[in-house]
């Protein structure tokens, strides 16, 4: 069998057994243990998918499987892999393992909980390797909805309100994509073949230019809200404000990613031309939101909402660095995207960490839990200065990457916005380090805060495996590198035909 | 010989009038009896249409001449069930204006 | 050839430091993680030293010149065809120099501080923090190639920033480490940019290809393209924004000051003696494009008036503080400055390259001897536990060895012969003499302010009135005299390398000779300005105040820095947190959610409007049916024509 | 000839006047009259047109039956004299536009429309005709809808009882 | 005729000798053994939806009166289905002691009205499909009238006599103008001789406005949602499920077949008629507090997603609304059971009522939350399926900006949908709904409900099956 239905099977597997649990103790454990599973098998998966390489394979995807599933329609179940998936397929894993250690307490509802976060799991890699329009967006569409019900029963603040809004227009976008997968689909016969959801089929067709033009924005915008695209990002502020910590793991870590996935898997590599004739669009729009996210963020108050900004420029990056449509820029979109997933993970993780402890977010309630609670603060600290583009850590490497690649675009236009772009990095450190100062350092604001505990073993856990992954990427990158612009070659090669 | 000195469209227009007169008067008619007598008027008028073709146009064949017929006894059928619905109606309501009805709206 | 793959080391030995210590280092007594560091830094030391000896007197030289050699390369990240990130070790004069330098003052440091913080909750995180900037700092020199560099770059800011904000309970320390760090982020923006735009224009990061004499790559870009310069001075230019930045040049010059609020130790070893001259390392390293690129002159203008600027400005500022570590700060800026110029007004090759010999001496020399009086101060603010010299005086007799090691560092940036700084000083202002008249007189003002301010605080501290102490001072442990001694020495004799045989701009060496129509001159007014410091602050007197207030507005502008903290926090507080910030935050807020929450509205609004619709009201029902089969008919039957 | 269409428009007249008068008489009792004369009336047209069957199922089961159930009714709901309030004024205006319109509208539809007046001869009506199409199950035979109207008229039929009936003791 | 014929006709048949034997039952049985005819009712009634099954021979009745195919077959069973789940479902509920001297009828009524859709569908000409539509209409009058004692029930059944009897006016004047301009009452005739003349067009719109009554569509909806609250809650599951499902089933044979001439004509019409369709139910729905009024509304906005796969006018249009009919059944009936069961034992209808639901009926509430998403079209519930098809169909034609509008409907659509959602998960109440245990009958009508909503979506064969037998126009 296909390693590649184990992923959807795992959590499947796990989610049964979750709600068959009899204790409720037990049901953490068996989260922990399907999760750790999940992990273990996408190690695998990547150290096959790099012994495939190396054995001289070269096709676009590997590992592939294809199921009839509507005959009539053409619509299959077709997995399979390539660099980039097995990339997010990584990523997905290790922020699931971390969020199912960082809900460890969850204590109201728990075997419901951990169902819904597993489901959401399930369809993110489901989402990531499929290779059929239909399968993709059926489990993209299970990937956003048990957010509803995760921010709405667990999360904190005005929960309702971010739920739904979060909710809406996360489905908005997905009616956009419809529109546009509908689009493709029918026009994926225009060489006279059969019509196919199939990606692979349709990247060798030509749809007329037209056509592209009508639909790649529909299919960009809708993957674009989720990927937090200006100025359709504002449920990303409110709705990680008010989930709860694995879900805005997850939410900020994982999910958003699907938005730049689908961005280039689909609006861009099977609709090429229109995509260059009207990247121009979109790089002011996500150059606009590599900035504006930035300087939204320094004025925030509540951590998670500075998170979210940040998350909203860094997430714009991905979407500007994709648009740069070269090889180096899309190598260092994915990279930011795995970067990204990993730190903003890390830092939800922390913030929900540190709310458990103080019950507030507001950084100008807190200060100095440096001396209270070292472990989280200094965690927090390696979050931060992976976050403003430290070297050694993931969002150096991911960040310079797409600078050099961008700035080697041949049109002045593309540079000159490199160059805006590249001022996030000043922002950036702005946010990060007045957070750092207010929150972590200086005098110990509130003498209530002297009987916090220090972070539990499975807090510890949690926050150690995200490290791991943000410091091995940023100091042994070229493996990764590799494995992604690798894939991306066939990506390029149509996107410049 | 066969349109004995009037046009058909004479007929037609009359059930028109009949029929949209039938309308007028479940659009304005307060009682719910008379609203129901409007419909009457209106299925009334339908079969003269349905008589007139047949008469004028088709004459090989029945057709009209038996929808009018089961439209007849469709009507009938409805008229009692309208009825009864409409004289238990008038034992909740205490009358049987139309506007009055109105328990359930928005 | 000789095997130089062991350099790696150098770096690596740090880092392991660094990552052991921050790991486990809370596991032992904090004396031993202090010993540990100390002994790693003191194989570096040692490594560093037989790597100089081996390059300097064992390589084969081609054509008289010293090659750049590769000791160790790999590549890090691939990123394209022709651009790749390498992590390696490029040894070259100015590399291996600097090597011997960071190691030797970060041991010194190392070995100071195991007094000097003995006691602190904090002293394992120290360690191994110092560990982390010595990797970042050896990581930097070693750089072959400039995004090697700029990674290292931005390791050794953060190292920086994490001693600045080391007593993190103090709102000071961290303010002044978030400036820093700010402060230095904004002007490496510049030198990011600055190497994408070379990057672009020669398609390569690497050093030997960008420097090599005659390497194609340096005629790239030399069209005029934007206001009035070649793309390629624009893209050194703002390199040198970074480098002057993290070298604390004017206008970047802000966080350095304030920098001053980190342990003492930290502040001789980052930002006196290292990391606040890399981005005189880093233009000497680019030097030659600087020189040889096409139109690229106007490059070395910008870098030679910056300096000479900043070395008079921050020198007038450092007549007028009180803050013995700010005095020392100012006066790093302004030998820092005097560096630069000398890169500014060098030429290539031969003697030509005096500057830049001068520069890369006096970057030495102003090692130890900075170095020497941050320890100093340490020693001093260790007995006094003051940093103001108000607080201080007449401490010679309690503090012997702090006192002569202190008088020799002093005498040493006066200029006074036969000191190490003497001997570089002097280089430079020849070279400045060469080349452009008017920078020459700047720099020869500053020599003389340069000697009254040292000696202003010499006196100060060590001579006037003794001050009510809470307990008597007494002199520093012998960890701490130790490296003063060692300094003081080094201080007085470093003057006598041979550089111009060593460190030259081609690697070949050539003949320098003091020139005693300069040397002369500057040692006079070196000794008039400590002429005039004894006359002021021998003993206790209220002439300087009185001076003071004869200048009136002057002094009391550069007793305030000039207000440039001032119109910096206008800019950040007033103008980019209030003006664009918090507008951005609110615009997003209510534009452009309540956009998104304004569709929700008009939605659950239609909603309500048109609840008419279903009156409940039956007749309507009918009315609304047949009016719409009515209209449907009109449209479909004569309206629209199939 | 003549006659036929003295009878037409005597017949036309009448169906207009008094379905106009069954919709806006006041008095309910009368409208239900007026309701009976236009029945008749169309039976009368029925019988101009030589459906003598169909014109006299008109008169039993509609005027006999429908209108005397609905006159029933009447005096089981409302009081003879009583008038019924008059109609709102906006009510009453918007109606009749929309009236007026689709009587305009379907007129000059059908007078638009180029009916094929036939040229087959008419076929022969007479009971045993009638009899044999409404058994026949072939085409143009109505067995089937003869049948179903059947179990229409007894599901009305129950149906008016489940709405009508009594609770019984229980 | 022979018996084989008869073979042809035999769901209506069975279901006439059902309507016998429950007429006997109610005379044979006395007043206090009425109940039995419920579950005698029921396991006939389970049997002749097995019996749906056996494969028929394809076949044409009374001179082209009764048209039977394996199409009409599988929508008649799709329909037995719904009936069989409605019957489980209200099975509880007929058993009360208020009900019980008027059990017969509600059956006898349900299965007279089945007749009549089932003749309807098999129809092959305007009479049958009008008598058929006819018998499928005025009992349910009867049925919303059920509950005598309430007013709201009253009310329901006169508007809805009233205004079907009104629509049905207008559809026979349509009826009639065809007759007159074609000549014939068959569809096989009618269909050489239509075009788009203006009679002919209006004929069509009267016709249409007829059949959107049934359905519900904007403007011909407003009966709908009064009735549907009005009426006993079984009932307007019936009404909302198997009389909109067989009245789409007929309107799209006839648009396929009748109206193809006219294809161009009634795509224009269903086009602006679906976008009112979707967005008025939607924004009634929006604010609407009682749940039978909620589901109402929402099944107004569902017939309008509905159209979009009968405006593809082919083959694949007819499957994906056949299909999402099925589904639909599944969906709605889901829904509308649970708030039959909460009904029936506590009597509370309104949405706040449903705060805190979970927490003390976590199944009810996962079934209902189920439905839910299914008419919402979320995945991994079959009414992801069955939208996409639908939203795919308009597609095929070109109708991007139609599918556009649709899916931001379907997008407001989860907003409301995700409102009972709320009340329940997330909503905390004081005095919650209590825990109850529903009996046997119910849950197993919930079950075969959320089973059907599982299996259909992934089971492709049933739609492979269903696209075998539809045609296009």
């Amino acid at each position: 069998m296909n390693v590649l239905n184990l992923f959807i099977l795992i959590p499947v597997l796990t989610m049964i057994s979750i709600i068959l649990a009899k204790e409720i103790r037990y049901v953490r454990v068996i989260a922990a243990i399907g999760m750790g599973c999940q992990l273990v098998l996408a190690a695998v998966l990547i150290f096959t998918y790099l012994a495939i390489r190396r054995a001289g394979n070269t096709d676009e995807m590997v590992l592939t499987q294809t199921l009839n599933w509507f005959p009539s329609l053409n619509i299959t179940y077709a997995i399979g892999v390539d660099g980039i998936s097995v990339a997010m397929i990584g990523l997905t894993s290790i922020v699931i393992f971390a969020g199912i250690f960082a809900s460890w307490e969850v204590s109201d509802l728990t075997k419901e909980f951990f169902v819904s976060l597993i489901l959401l799991s399930t369809g993110v890699f489901g989402f990531f390797i499929s290779l059929d329009l239909f399968t993709m967006f059926l489990f993209y569409e299970v990937a956003v909805i048990p957010m509803y019900l995760l921010i709405g029963i667990w999360g904190s603040g005005p929960k309702e309100y971010s739920a739904m809004k979060l909710t809406i227009m996360l489905m908005g976008g997905s009616a956009l994509l419809l529109v546009g997968i509908l689009g493709i689909y029918f026009y994926s016969a225009s060489d006279g073949g059969p019509l196919t959801f199939n990606i692979l089929q349709i990247a060798k067709v030509h749809i007329p230019l037209v056509v592209q033009k009508f639909f790649f924005p529909f299919t960009f915008i809708g993957f674009g809200v989720l990927g937090a695209l200006f100025p359709l990002h504002t449920w990303s502020p409110d709705g990680h404000a008010s989930a709860p910590t694995a879900v805005s793991m997850l939410h900020a870590g994982v999910l958003m990613k699907l938005g730049g996935y689908g961005c280039f898997r689909i609006a861009m590599f099977l609709l090429p031309e229109a995509a260059h004739e009207m990247a121009w669009i979109f790089i002011i729009l996500t150059a606009t939101s590599v900035v504006y996210g930035a300087f939204g963020a320094i004025m925030q108050k509540d951590l998670k909402y500075i998170n979210a900004y940040s998350s909203v420029s860094h997430c714009g990056l991905v979407l500007f660095a994709l648009l740069m449509m070269n090889k180096t820029a899309m190598d260092g979109a994915i990279i930011q995207m795995i970067s990204h997933g990993i730190m903003t993970a890390l830092f939800f993780a922390l913030i929900g960490m540190i709310y458990g402890r103080t019950h507030t977010r507001y950084i100008d309630e807190m200060g100095g839990l440096m001396k209270i609670i070292p472990f989280l603060a200094v965690c927090y600290v390696i979050g931060g200065l992976a976050s403003l583009g430290l070297p050694g850590f993931s969002g150096f490497v991911a960040e310079m990457t797409i600078f050099v690649g961008a700035f080697q675009h041949a049109d002045t236009f593309h540079r000159i916005v490199t160059i805006v772009v590249c001022s996030s990095i000043v922002i950036t450190a702005v946010y990060i380090l007045r957070v750092i100062g207010i929150l972590l350092l200086g005098p110990i604001k509130n003498n209530n805060f002297l009987s916090f505990k220090d972070a539990t073993w499975f807090e510890k856990i949690s926050t150690v495996t995200l490290i791991a992954g943000i410091t091995g990427i940023g100091l042994a990158p070229l493996w990764l590198s590799n494995m992604i612009s690798g894939s991306l070659s066939h990506i390029i090669e149509r996107l410049t035909m | 010989m066969l349109n004995y000195g009037i046009p058909l469209q004479y007929f037609l227009i009359v059930a028109t009038i009949m029929f949209f007169v039938g309308v007028y008067g479940f659009l304005t008619r307060k009682n719910l009896i008379t609203i129901l007598m409007s419909i009457e008027l209106m299925l009334n008028s339908v079969n003269i249409n349905f008589v007139a073709f047949n008469k004028y146009l088709y004459p090989d064949k029945l057709q009209g001449h038996f929808f009018a017929l089961i439209v007849v006894a469709v009507a009938a059928a409805e008229a009692a069930v309208a009825i009864a619905i409409i004289i238990n109606i008038y034992r909740r309501f205490s009358n049987i204006n139309v506007e009055e009805v109105n328990e359930m709206k928005y | 050839m000789i095997d130089f793959s062991y350099t790696i080391l150098i770096p690596l030995i740090p880092f392991f430091m660094f990552v052991f210590l921050g790991l486990a280092g809370w596991k032992f007594k904090p004396m031993v993680s202090g010993i540990l560091g100390t002994t790693g830094l003191f194989v570096a030391a040692l490594l560093s030293y037989y790597t100089a000896f081996e390059y300097f007197f064992h390589t084969e030289k081609i054509l008289g010149a010293y090659q750049k050699l590769t000791g160790f390369n790999t590549v890090w990240l691939q990123l394209t065809d022709k651009l790749h990130i390498d992590l390696g070790v490029l040894l070259d004069p100015i590399s291996v120099m600097m090597l011997v330098v960071i190691t030797t003052v970060s041991f010194m440091v190392h070995l100071y501080s195991l007094g000097y913080m003995k006691g602190d909750t904090g002293f394992v995180r120290f360690y191994s923090f110092l560990s982390l900037f010595s990797f970042s700092m050896l990581g930097l020199v070693v750089a072959t190639n400039i995004f090697q560099m700029y990674i290292f770059w931005e390791l050794v800011g953060v190292s920086s920033y994490l001693l600045i904000s080391y007593y993190y309970d103090k709102p000071t320390a961290v303010a002044a480490g978030k400036k820093a760090f700010i402060v230095t982020r904004f002007a490496d923006l510049g030198f990011l940019i600055g190497i994408l735009l070379l990057s672009w224009l020669t398609g390569t990061f690497d050093f030997k290809t960008l420097t090599g004499a005659h390497s194609p790559v340096i005629t790239q870009g030399a069209g005029v393209a934007f206001m009035g310069l070649s793309l390629m001075t624009w893209s050194l230019i703002l390199v040198f924004i970074g480098g002057a930045g993290k070298s604390a040049m004017f206008p970047l010059h802000i966080w350095l000051p304030d920098a001053m609020e980190g342990p003492t130790p930290v502040s001789a070893l980052i930002h006196a003696a290292t990391m606040v001259v890399a981005g005189v390392y880093m233009v000497a390293r680019l030097f030659p494009i600087y020189f040889m690129a096409p139109g690229a002159g106007a490059g070395l203008e910008v870098v030679a008036y910056v300096g000479a600027f900043t070395s008079l400005f921050a020198a007038v500022i450092a007549c007028t503080q009180f803050d013995i570590k700010r005095v020392l700060a100012y006066s790093t800026m302004s030998q820092i400055g005097y560096m630069m110029l000398a890169l500014g007004v060098s030429g290539y090759g031969g003697h030509e390259g005096l500057g830049f010999m001068a520069s890369m001496f006096h970057l030495f020399t102003h090692a130890m001897f900075k170095a020497l009086l941050f320890l100093g101060a340490g020693a001093i603010i260790h007995a006094v536990h003051s940093n103001v010299m108000q607080d201080m005086g007449g401490l010679r007799k309690y503090l012997p060895i702090t006192h002569i090691t202190f008088l020799i560092a002093c005498l040493t940036i006066a200029g006074v012969p036969p000191f190490s700084a003497f001997w570089s000083k002097d280089e430079i202002l020849a070279a400045a003499f060469h080349h452009n008249k008017l920078l020459f007189l700047v720099e020869y003002i500053v020599a003389g302010l340069t000697a009254f301010y040292m000696f202003r605080l010499y006196f100060n501290v060590f001579w006037g009135k003794e001050k009510q102490y809470h307990h008597t001072p007494h002199e520093a442990p012998f960890t701490m005299t130790i490296p003063l001694m060692i300094l003081a020495v080094a201080s007085i004799f470093t003057g006598f390398i041979p550089f111009s045989k060593l460190v030259t701009s081609d690697g070949v060496a050539f003949a320098s000779e003091t020139e005693m129509m300069i040397a002369i001159p500057s040692v006079v007014i070196g000794l008039l300005g400590i002429g005039i410091a004894w006359l002021l602050y021998k003993k206790e007197s209220s002439l300087p105040d009185r001076i003071a207030a004869g200048l009136g507005g002057f002094h009391k502008w550069a007793y305030n820095k000039f207000y440039f903290d001032e119109i910096y926090l206008f800019v950040t507080k007033k103008l980019i947190f209030a003006r664009i910030s918090r507008p951005i935050a609110w615009f997003d807020r209510h534009i452009v959610d309540g956009s998104m929450n304004g569709i929700a509205w008009v939605t659950t609004t239609t909603s309500e409007k048109i609840k008419g619709l279903q009156s409940g009201q039956l007749q309507q029902y009918g009315f609304v049916f047949i009016s719409g089969a009515i209209i449907l008919a009109l449209v479909f039957g004569y309206l629209l024509i199939f | 000839m003549e006659s036929n269409k003295l009878m037409f428009i005597l017949f036309g007249a009448m169906i207009i006047v008094f379905s106009i008068l069954s919709v806006t008489s006041r008095r309910i009792l009368r409208a239900a009259v007026y309701l009976l004369l236009v029945l008749i009336s169309t039976s009368g047209l029925y019988f101009m047109l030589n459906y003598q069957f169909l014109a006299a199922v008109q008169l039993t089961l509609y005027a006999g039956g429908i209108v005397v159930l609905i006159i029933f009714s009447i005096l089981l709901t409302s009081h003879i004299n009583e008038r019924m309030e008059s109609i709102g004024w906006k009510k009453a205006a918007f109606s009749a536009i929309s009236v007026i319109i689709g009587i305009i509208l379907c007129c000059t539809t059908i007078l638009q429309f180029r009916f094929n007046a036939s040229t087959i001869a008419a076929k022969e009506i007479n009971m045993g005709v009638i009899g044999r199409e409404l058994l026949g199950y072939s085409q143009n035979g109505y067995a089937l809808p003869f049948e179903v109207i059947s179990i229409l008229l007894l599901a009305a039929m129950v149906a008016a009882i489940v709405v009508a009936k009594k609770e019984k003791a229980s | 005729m022979a018996l084989s014929d008869f073979l042809l006709m035999r769901n209506e048949l069975l279901l006439t000798l059902i309507a016998i034997i429950i007429v006997v039952a109610e005379l044979a049985f006395s007043p206090q053994k009425q109940h039995k005819i419920v579950s005698m009712t029921l396991w006939l009634f389970f049997a002749i939806t097995i019996a749906g099954f056996i494969p028929a021979a394809k076949g044409v009745l009374f001179g082209g009166m009764f048209h039977n195919s394996e199409l009409t077959i599988l929508m008649k069973n799709i329909l037995n289905i719904a009936v069989l789940i409605v019957f489980i479902q209200s099975y509880s509920w007929i058993k009360k002691p208020e009900n019980n001297y008027k059990i017969a009828e509600y059956f006898l009524l349900i299965v007279s009205t089945l007749i009549g859709m089932n003749f309807m569908i098999s129809s092959g000409d305007f009479l049958m499909f009008y008598l058929g539509l006819e018998l499928a209409t005025i009992p349910v009058a009867a049925l919303a009238a059920y509950d005598r004692y309430k007013n709201k029930s009253a009310e329901a059944g006169v508007k809805l006599i009233l205004s079907s009897a009104l629509s049905s006016a207008i559809l026979l004047y349509g009826i009639s103008m065809i007759y007159g301009s074609t000549g014939s009452i068959y569809f096989a005739e009618v269909v050489p001789r239509i075009s788009s003349n203006p009679l002919q067009t209006l004929a069509f719109i009267f016709f249409f406005a007829g059949m959107a009554f049934k359905i519900s569509l904007v403007p011909f909806h407003l009966w709908a949602a009064d009735v549907y609250e009005g009426a006993p809650i079984n009932i307007t599951s019936y009404l909302s499920v198997v009389s909109k499902g067989a009245a789409v089933f007929i309107f799209t044979i006839i648009l396929f077949t009748v109206f193809s001439p006219v294809m161009a004509m009634w795509k224009d019409v269903l086009y602006i008629i679906s976008i009112l369709t979707m967005t008025v139910g939607n924004l009634f729905a929006l604010r609407q507090q009682n749940m039978k009024r909620f589901l109402a509304f929402s099944s107004i906005a569902q017939a309008g997603f509905i159209l979009l796969g009968i405006i593809d006018g082919s083959q694949f249009g007819m499957t994906s609304v056949i299909y999402f009919v099925l589904i639909y059944v599944f969906s709605n009936l889901g829904a509308f059971g649970v708030v039959a069961a909460i009904s029936n034992v506590t009597g509370k209808e309104t949405m706040s009522d449903y705060n805190g639901f979970y927490r003390t009926n976590p199944k009810l509430s996962l079934v209902m939350m189920l439905s839910l998403f299914s008419l919402a079209g979320i995945p991994p519930v079959a009414g992801f399926f069955g939208k996409f098809f639908l939203f795919a169909s308009a597609a095929h034609q070109g109708y991007y900006w139609l599918v556009f509008i649709a899916v931001l409907n379907a997008t407001i659509s989860l907003y409301y949908y995700l409102m009972p959602v709320k009340a329940m998960f997330i909503n905390k109440s004081d005095s919650p709904i209590v825990f109850f245990r529903s009996d046997g009958m119910t849950r197993l009508g919930l079950l075969i409900c959320v089973a059907g909503m599982v299996v259909v979506g992934f089971a492709s064969a049933i739609y492979e099956y269903i696209r075998m037998l539809s045609f296009g126009g």
